[in-house]
């Protein structure tokens, strides 16, 4: 397999979206302890309304390409929040490194990574240490370009994002929130898990899952 | 979870539903988007129109102040969470009535980005789009970086003051002036005794243990600035006063609009106990109360607990508070 | 008990200095008596009183409804008992606009005695006194026996009509007679999820299982006639209309007037999902909501649950409804 | 002694007053199961109002018959309620019986028990077996008329009304309320005392504990 189609690239966001909702109940929890207790609703949300448009979109016959702005914006559509406009970007950031007209080659499915960071900077202005999503996905983003440069394959990127995003994750416990609805808890925040830095994790290990799943379905 | 509720997922759905049938008469839902209440008198040609929009859970809040002379179009977000982009971009193009929209909402993360993408998607359709933030919380954040402080009651007095400022012909500019001016002389302070829960959640966001009080709880649970030892009405009264007039600096002679706001669980009955030592307490400091309002204006579900806002009102803030205005959430004025 | 409270011997008093003070456009104390709360308008001379009076912890009823066109005067009892017999004489007195004045309450054992011991006691003054019981709450007596049943939110249409037909210079037994026939024409019921507790008590009243309901509670808590695993809101709502309209042999093609109102601790959007089935259910049986009241309008502390009342509504009723009236508790009409 | 003066009254008022008081817990909950559990409130601010206003008076030198009236008069303005009516009804009712000019008669004391009686009744119109206080005020007036019959002494008289009250309490449990509030629960009354006939006993007890001390101060 050397590009993934539309149901290939459908079927790996539904993993994503499945994760995500399995773990709605635990991201709710970490809201909790510092938010609004709402952020695993809206991700379970709007990964919902990702994988739907992206069915209907892959039924329609395009090209797995034009699939990342279409679910920018169902994603966008669905839940507001922060989480909206966040992974709207992310996701419209990943649609202009991919040709619409073209589907998505294996070994640049981790750049995604690198688009989800810099759509998510871009938009939310977040800086490292303010304890934000943007923590996770930071780290994940260098670490795959560093893989890349190393020559490494597209499942070895993805697993050295995960691990960077695991470790960034884990950082956010001693941040102190400066941005979004924790940023008002000052010390408070300390000790927690930052709920959007947990979400990115689950969505790097899903993409991860999804892309070995894939694989090895070829190969056996 | 003892809460009327069928699928947790439809819950906007259906307090919308029930929400524009109950109030026929003064609002209605946009037709090309159900998270889009507007006002029966809206659009209004030659006048600016008024645009909020937050999370649902809480009621009156946000779409209870769409109606005559207050919010023209209010847009609709999940529980607790912004309203997408498009809702408020819709809400925007409801309200347009050629003179340009003010968009005047609270300062969280996710309305920061949603307006401003609104913004960017009405840009073709030639409408002009101020907006104004709310970040009325004191606890929130420090004087100093009052930009960062959350919006809350005090939205209320801003589209009060906004709706009545446009519904007098205002500019886009003078609208936007007076709301801002409305907001910059709010200061409010929230005391939570008790959690809630959101439905598709079904346990509470967080804890207050039983004796003890959240002092500067955000109106979603955020959690406040300290824990303390439950205290007596007056004594809560006394302190929430302390927090918006120390931050305040309002001088003797002052004239001010006081809100008390339950949050959703807390009995009518002590809402007026709170304002009854509020209003003593500013007499002793040589402040009027010249309009107040006390009950459930802006709730956060179930929270056991209450708001206290106090705007400091000049002739012109005066003058535009008093204008006759009606909403589901608020009827003032003749 | 996580509540704003002094101490609680002092909560009724402080609750209604607050309210006084709140509300000082629409109402003011009587100088003769603290337990009564007088609407700015009254007397109103060569116009009939409107009277009520209840027990505290209702808020905004029963105090919330004297205004404009509405209650004149209110005796204001402790938590969950009835005014004194003076307090109710006290309020006649302030009401009489030398018309006569009818007192239009709800049917408790000690309202009962302490109104009939009130005209008894205003006799003297030459004032003439009629009265209104309201019995609308269905699961409180069988038809048969409506003499006995407890009245509820159904107060509020009576208050309404009474006040309105009074503000067109109806005679007592017009005005009586409007009243009579609102709350002939109303029927209640109320579901709750969750205890209220009286500070003085310190403890829930009594205890309604997580997971179960209890259909046909009182508003002070008096135990329902049904306690059933807790349903869907469109469930409740399809069982709180039965409940009503059985008993109520509405014709199709009828127009009513509804009120959905919380009991005090449950989320208000919950109410409109409630609203939104009831009003889903009525049309589909032909029948028209002409009015609709959804919200806090009359509270058992912070008991968990809601209220419905429908009024059948014919041509009088309707005009007399739509009248313009304020009160702290409703503003409504133009 | 033979008669009881006005400050003697007051002091068997107070410990009615205490006694209901220290017991308004309990009535309260019992009110609670069946009605809206303020009775134990209403009675201990009622009681409460008696000694107050009888205090005042009896410093003015009243004679103890003329405090009867104010008695009644002071638990009516006091609470309101249902039994803000009764008990007034109850204490003008007494106040008829003796003269206002006169002191009361020791052995004339258990009269109040029956007038207590006859004024609940004629205001509250409830008949026996509807599950009210009446329920106990009745038996524990039939009792004293007998007694006094038979030539008991005042301690005694109420001796018998306090044990003719208790079984009427206990007896409210089998009843189905028919008027009050607890009249809408139907057959969920059963089982339950009426909060107001415990009372009714509690304030029998208290007249027989406070006029025993009276007398035994007088003997010692
Ligand atoms: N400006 C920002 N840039 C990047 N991420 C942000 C920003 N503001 C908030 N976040 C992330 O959003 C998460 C919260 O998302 P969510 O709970 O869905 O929205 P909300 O805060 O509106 O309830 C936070 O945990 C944080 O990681
Ligand atoms: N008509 C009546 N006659 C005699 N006693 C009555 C009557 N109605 C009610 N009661 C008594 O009143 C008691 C309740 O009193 P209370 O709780 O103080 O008043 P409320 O019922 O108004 O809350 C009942 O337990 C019952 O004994
Ligand atoms: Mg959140
Ligand atoms: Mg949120
Ligand atoms: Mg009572
Ligand atoms: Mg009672």
């Amino acid at each position: 397999m050397t590009n993934l189609n539309a149901t290939q690239m459908t079927e790996l966001l539904r993993i994503v979206s499945m994760r995500i909702d399995e773990a709605s109940a635990e991201l709710g929890a970490l809201d909790g302890a510092i938010g609004d207790a709402d952020h695993g609703n809206t991700m379970a949300r709007g990964f919902a309304a990702v994988v739907t448009a992206c069915v209907e979109a892959a039924n329609q016959d395009v090209k797995a390409g034009a699939l990342l702005p279409i679910a920018g914006r169902s994603f966008l559509n669905a839940v507001g929040a922060t989480t909206g406009p966040l992974y709207a970007s992310a996701f419209l950031r990943a649609g202009q490194a991919f040709d619409a007209q073209q589907d998505i080659p294996v070994d640049r499915l981790p750049e995604m990574v690198v688009c989800f960071c810099d759509g998510i900077a871009q938009r939310g202005k977040a800086t490292p240490g303010d304890k934000t999503m943007l923590d996770a996905w930071g780290p994940a983003a260098r670490a795959v370009t560093e893989a890349q440069q190393n020559g490494a394959g597209p499942v070895a990127c993805l697993d050295a994002a995960l691990e960077a995003a695991s470790e960034g994750r884990e950082a956010t416990r001693a941040m102190v929130a400066s941005v979004g609805r924790a940023a008002r808890l000052g010390e408070r925040s300390l000790g927690h898990v930052d709920p959007g830095a947990a979400s990115a994790v689950i969505i790097i290990a899903a993409l991860r899952e999804g892309l070995a799943n894939l694989l090895q379905g070829e190969a056996s | 979870m003892q809460r009327f509720i069928n699928d947790p997922d439809n819950l906007v759905d259906e307090t919308v539903a029930g929400f524009v049938r109950a109030h026929s008469d003064l609002v209605r839902l946009d037709p090309e988007n159900d998270r889009v209440v507007v006002s029966t008198t809206a659009p209004r040609p030659g006048r600016v129109g008024i645009v909020t929009g937050g999370g649902s859970g809480h009621e009156p809040a946000f779409i209870g102040y769409t109606g005559r002379n207050l919010v023209d179009a209010t847009a609709v977000g999940e529980l607790f969470s912004s309203p997408t982009a498009k809702s408020f971009a819709d809400a925007i193009r409801a309200a347009d009535g050629g003179k340009g929209v003010a968009v005047l909402y609270g300062n969280y993360a996710g309305d920061n980005m949603n307006v401003k993408m609104a913004k960017e998607m009405v840009a073709p359709d030639g409408i002009e789009v101020v907006t104004v933030v709310a970040n009325d919380d004191v606890c929130s954040a420090p004087l100093s970086e009052r930009e960062k402080r959350r919006g809350v009651a005090g939205e209320i007095f801003m589209w009060k003051i906004g709706g009545a400022k446009a519904a007098l012909g205002g500019s886009l500019t003078e609208v936007q002036a007076a709301a801002q001016k409305a907001i910059d002389a709010c200061r409010s302070v929230g005391v939570g005794l008790g959690p809630c829960t959101l439905p598709a959640v079904g346990h509470p966001n967080f804890s207050i243990e039983a004796g003890t009080m959240e002092v500067g709880i955000g109106h979603h649970g955020e959690p406040g600035v300290r824990v303390e030892k439950l205290a007596s009405a007056d004594a809560v009264a006394d302190d929430m006063l302390k927090i918006v007039l120390d931050d305040h600096g309002l001088e003797d002679g002052a004239e001010v609009a006081v809100l008390v706001s339950g949050l959703g669980a807390t009995p009518v009955n002590e809402l007026y106990v709170l304002y009854s030592r509020i209003e003593t307490r500013l007499q002793a400091q040589g402040i009027r109360v010249h309009k107040a309002f006390v009950g459930n204006y802006f709730t956060s579900l179930e929270m056991i607990g209450a708001t206290l806002t106090v705007m400091a009102l000049d002739s012109e803030l005066k003058e535009l508070l008093d204008m006759a205005a009606e909403a589901p959430g608020m009827s003032t004025g003749k």
